[in-house]
């Protein structure tokens, strides 16, 4: 610990770094949608800016965004309209970069359901994982098409998405990541339909994104920042490799090897946000507004408490 | 007899208290409000919550209660199968053990699905976290019947079944209370991890909802309406159990014991 | 099962007769290839010295495990194995502490799964003394008052065969008396086997005297006073009998 | 001697093979693969991904046997304090209740917070799980000694000390070993629950991964591993358990028994 | 504590006084007020009927919970509370199923954590005859072996009071003498205080008997014939005894 802060304090963008340590917490299980991390590590980017980063990976993803905040971790992975609930709750993190910046979450229903448009799900049940908004996100889609929670049927299914669709213990899944569901599915031989949560009445929000303590984050930016930086050039190179990449990104865990993560890993290379340190105001002022109204969070905080560009200010 | 009743009860305060304290000990050392409530914060949402809560509470305590009942009646039926057919023990008590084995949760997923989303599967679980304990300590009990009581009922032309009814049960019966004991209090987490893989109501939900949303102080009152529920089934089988034992010295006075005979 | 020993149909025409008893504890055969009859009706008492196996003969006669190397053959009057019931109170008075006295009195009926008999039981414990004691639980009695229990509970039984193992071993002189006479009428169309240490009791009691001595041990038939039982302790005949007896026993077990 | 070893590990070998006879029925009667793996896909991802679940075995093996030794001393010294000075019992036993009816893992993220991500918090839930069952089981078995035993020893002016020592404890060890067994059982569960809510190793860990990725066969496979752990554990803490108790019929032969004593 | 009672200070100079000794179980006095003494160092029988309070007597003397209304009072020679350690054997052998014979003999020492003393254990177990058995369980152990042990057990304790509860009523005629001579010459400057239902026992070696009879229970002297403990059985004197003290018993149980 004390030689990651020396380093921390000490670094100049000049001169090499001494290598600094840096605990990263996925908000799942290594996954695609995780690509440019997984990249940056295996290719070594993240060694080359001086950062010896180790990445844990929860059970429950609404454990990281706290554990960064107690200081058990640097960096997290969490969600966008998680990030305004935890700030509403006075949880001291904010966004710092994104990993994934469009929405990923679709409504997803088996192809071969009588599912057609997103108000068929009238009387049906719907299983969601609990993380939060995702009610929030259901009921505006709902009132979208002119429905409303009264007439679904939710059921918390605990992120066991796909089986509950599969085994048709529900008739439709909200919370499904694009990327990743259809692709379990099909592994199935089960074919899908997505209904797109952005095409549904609700706000384009940036999916994946890192947080940190808002309580260290002065002391450690310029590590996040080159942090960043190598998740960057991890990104770009996907996008510039994309079979290469698989290769390498199977190579991380051999239990990553198999046909649903080869087909997601292609559905996901679109999707890694190709500058992860930018930050788009209007989007977090946007969202805020949008829970707001539906009574989600109760106050409206300064956007620079939500999240910022690492790279503006300081270093 | 009222004073046996209201002494635990006192005791139970006083012990809450104690509890509260540390608890607001452990804040005051610096658990951040996002991790543990203060004790204040959550009376008060017990207090505006109420409805909310009991609406949840009555869910899980349906599952608990149902999950109990077939939880220590399937274990007590199996130590008493076990020990009446002691063949069949060789082979049955390691399936039990391999079964045991497997962590619930790690088959959760399996039983919600073939159970459903309901509280099926919530009792289920339930079950399955007592029937071992159940299962192993009411056995243990059995095997230990003193053996001249059961030469003595051989000698009487006692057939296996009645030597099994009359004597091993209720020999047995000091350790079964303490199986029903335990089982008491694991029931309720059983019911609550089945909520957690899946469900739409219960405590298990509401705690997970809170979580989620990050509304801990909610939490923390969900998690006190369960510990309600299982200091209540603790105390009721407890109750249960002694005066299922009038014979026994907590009942019939401390110098019952005169000869020297097992309490 | 071996022929049946015609030696010992000579000495009583009806009744009970063990043969080929062995018991061995690993190395150490307490006894061995020994026989006794028993008359019928008839009370034998069995005395020999502590730990020469009179408890571990009882069990095997009822037919209860005592070791692996213990064997016995029982054969009644017509040389078939003797398979009747058979009452046994073991050296311990093995009362169930939660069946309150007079259940534990019935338990025989209740493990055969037979109507109990309240009346009788109440009557028994009567007999033994112990009426007021019908509704307690076994724990709250004293020594002696648990012996009466257990005897109730086998003169409960209505076994052709009982074996008793010391059962009148806690009771004062007084109660002893008083007890033998009861259980003397209520007993007097068994056949009966009791191990005693009491000589005088012996022979009070029996019809017939079987001490066991030696090592391995051997049992020794020995006749008591005339008259029957129960009979009077303070008679010359007894005093001498009993002189008689104990030189027996103590040269015996020299 | 070694008949008796070797006999329950046959039984185990026929029990296993009749779970696995269920196992390929279930699966014929349509059991989807993403639900169930057939057990021969289970035994080849076995061998194939051999080194794989070694490693992550090795690690979960540490904390069970960690948490294991733990929570028993921990448990059993409770119980031994608990009947040694019995006005403690009456505030402490409802203190511990409370503490017993949260179920572990509501409070599984503080944990972590507390004890990092490594082993630790893996080992304190392993710990947890266990000390509750394994005190109370003691705490009953410690109460229950033959009351003659302990008028004896006070009229020898054994102190309370030395009445627990010599007296209670050993007349309590066939409860002390059924609470152990049973805690054998529960350990890994405390362990695996530690690995799931954050870990970057063990079987627990594995299992998420695999579970996750719906790489169900994975999954078993680690679930295996974990099933012959625990059965390992739960072998070797009864063999000790008898060979605590030399004078138990189980081991001095089954005619030891002859004046009708308590076996 | 009351003043000590002048009027027992007559017949002993030396021992130990029993006072207001009272036992009820709710509505039922066992006994009330009673007291005795016992001379120091003396043999003093205790008889009567079953269920008269003699084993709660001893249990009471020896500071065990009897019941909820009980009490007594112990006084030594000099009217001080008598406070010194006591050597305890109930009605029930109480041996621990887990110490070996000759670990269950020393119990007393590590009871008290003192230094265990097996050449004394060893020996005291050779005077009861069951030296071969010191490494043994007890649970393989006959009846009157396990009382025998018990007994090596309470002699084991080198305490000044001793209080047995019928010691040898598990043993046979013979065993008993023997251990009757044994017990007489380890005990031989002790208090002892023995309960027994055996009057020939009673008489042989008792420097006093007492007789507990009545409801509520009252305790009697009986002087024992002449001779120092133990006395020979077969003496005209102790057979003249024996009579009276029966023809007592039976008076004063009616
Ligand atoms: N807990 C109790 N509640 C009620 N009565 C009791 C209790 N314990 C003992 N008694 C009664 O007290 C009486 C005296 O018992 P105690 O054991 O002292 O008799 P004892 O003189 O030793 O008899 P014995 O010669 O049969 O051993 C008995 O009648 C018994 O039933
Ligand atoms: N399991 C055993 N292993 C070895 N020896 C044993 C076992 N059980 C009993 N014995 C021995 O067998 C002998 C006979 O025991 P048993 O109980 O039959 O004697 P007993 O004649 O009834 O004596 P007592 O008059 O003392 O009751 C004893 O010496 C005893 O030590
Ligand atoms: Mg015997
Ligand atoms: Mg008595």
């Amino acid at each position: 610990r004390a030689d990651e802060r020396a380093g921390g304090e000490a670094s100049t963008p000049l001169s090499s770094p001494p290598e600094s340590s840096l605990r990263l917490m996925l908000d799942w299980y290594v996954n695609p949608s995780h690509g440019p991390i997984i990249i940056a590590q295996q290719k070594g980017y993240f060694r080359d800016l001086g950062l010896k980063v180790t990445i844990e990976t929860p059970a429950d993803p609404t454990a990281p965004p706290k554990l960064v905040a107690a200081g058990r971790a640097d960096l997290a992975l969490g969600y966008q309209p998680q990030l305004h609930l935890q700030v509403d709750e006075g949880l001291p993190v904010k966004r710092v970069g994104t990993l994934i910046g469009t929405p990923l979450n679709v409504l997803m229903v088996r192809a071969d359901s009588d599912i057609h448009q997103f108000s068929d799900l009238k009387g049906k049940r719907v299983g969601y994982s609990v993380g939060g908004v995702e009610e929030v996100l259901l009921a505006a889609m709902l009132n979208h098409s002119g429905l409303d929670m009264d007439d679904i049927e939710p059921v918390n299914v605990n992120f066991a998405l796909t089986p509950a669709l599969l085994s048709r213990r529900v008739d439709g899944v909200t919370g499904a990541f694009r990327n990743f569901e259809p692709a379990q599915l099909a592994q199935e031989g089960v074919d899908g339909r997505a209904f797109f949560i952005e095409e549904e009445g609700v706000p384009i929000y940036d999916e994946l994104i890192f947080l940190a303590s808002t309580e260290t984050l002065d002391e450690k930016r310029p590590l996040v920042s080159r942090f960043m930086k190598a998740v960057e050039q991890a990104a770009m190179w996907i996008v510039n490799h994309p079979d290469e990449s698989w290769t390498l990104f199977k190579s991380y865990d051999e239990s990553l090897d198999n046909e649903v993560n080869h087909k997601a890993w292609e559905a996901s290379i679109a999707r890694f946000a190709l500058r992860p340190a930018a930050f788009d105001t209007a989007r977090y002022r946007d969202f805020e507004n949008f829970l707001l109204d539906r009574g989600v969070i109760k106050k409206r905080v300064p956007v620079e408490r939500l999240a910022e560009d690492v790279n503006a200010i300081g270093s | 007899m009222t004073r046996s009743l209201y002494l635990p009860l006192l005791r139970l305060i006083l012990a809450t208290t104690v509890l509260v304290v540390l608890w607001q000990l452990v804040i005051f050392f610096g658990a951040p409000r996002y991790m543990l409530p203060a004790p204040l914060s959550v009376m008060q949402t017990l207090v505006t919550q109420w409805g909310l809560l009991w609406h949840h509470a009555l869910v899980t305590l349906g599952e608990i209660v149902a999950g109990f009942l077939c939880g220590t009646l399937l274990g007590a039926g199996t130590a008493l199968v076990l020990s009446r057919w002691a063949f069949l023990r060789s082979t049955v008590l390691p399936l039990l053990l391999l079964t045991q084995a497997i962590p619930v949760f790690a088959i959760a997923p399996l039983l919600v699905l073939w159970f459903g989303y309901g509280p099926g599967s919530k009792i289920v679980m339930a079950t399955l976290i007592i029937y071992f304990p159940v299962a192993s300590t009411c056995y243990d009990g059995l095997r230990q019947t003193q053996t001249g009581w059961l030469d003595l009922a051989s000698t009487m032309g006692g057939s296996a079944n009645r030597q099994l009814f009359y004597i091993r049960l209720p020999a047995a019966l000091p350790s079964l209370a303490s199986g029903l004991r335990m089982a008491a209090t694991a029931a309720p987490i059983g019911a609550i991890i089945g909520e957690w893989v899946g469900s739409s109501a219960g405590l298990g939900y509401l705690m997970l909802q809170a979580n989620g949303r990050m509304q801990t102080d909610l939490m923390f009152a969900a998690l006190i309406m369960l510990l309600v529920i299982t200091i209540t089934l603790y105390f009721t089988v407890d109750r249960l159990c002694r005066l299922a034992m009038p014979w026994q010295p907590d009942h019939a006075g401390r110098y019952a014991l005169l000869n020297g005979e097992m309490t | 099962m071996p022929p049946p020993d015609l030696r010992f149909e000579s000495h009583t025409s009806d009744g009970l007769w063990v043969h080929q008893a062995r018991l061995a504890f690993g190395d150490r055969v307490l006894f061995d290839d020994v026989s006794l009859s028993l008359p019928a009706p008839g009370w034998s008492c069995l005395l020999g010295r502590s730990g020469c196996g009179k408890s571990s003969l009882l069990r095997m006669m009822a037919g209860l495990s005592v070791s692996n190397d213990a064997h016995l053959t029982m054969v009644d009057a017509s040389h078939h194995p003797f398979e009747q019931r058979i009452a046994w109170m073991g050296q311990q008075d093995l009362l169930l502490p939660w069946r309150r006295v007079i259940d534990n009195v019935q338990l025989g009926a209740v493990m055969r799964g037979e109507r109990a008999d309240p009346d009788r039981a109440m009557a028994l414990l009567e007999k033994t003394g112990l009426g007021w004691a019908a509704r307690r639980y076994p724990q709250t009695l004293s020594g002696g008052e648990r012996a009466r229990v257990a005897l109730a509970r086998t003169l409960y039984e209505q076994a052709p065969l009982v074996l008793m193992d010391e059962p009148f071993a806690a009771l004062d002189a007084m109660t002893r008396l008083d007890i033998h006479a009861r259980a003397c009428e209520l007993l007097s169309d068994r056949i009966v086997l009791m191990v005693t240490h009491d000589p005088l009791e012996a022979l009070r009691l029996g019809d017939q005297l079987l001490i066991m001595r030696g090592s391995p041990a051997r049992i020794e038939r020995v006749l008591p006073p005339e008259g029957a039982p129960p009979r009077d302790p303070t008679t010359a005949s007894m005093s001498r009998h009993h002189g008689e007896l104990l030189t027996a026993l103590t040269e015996l077990s020299a």
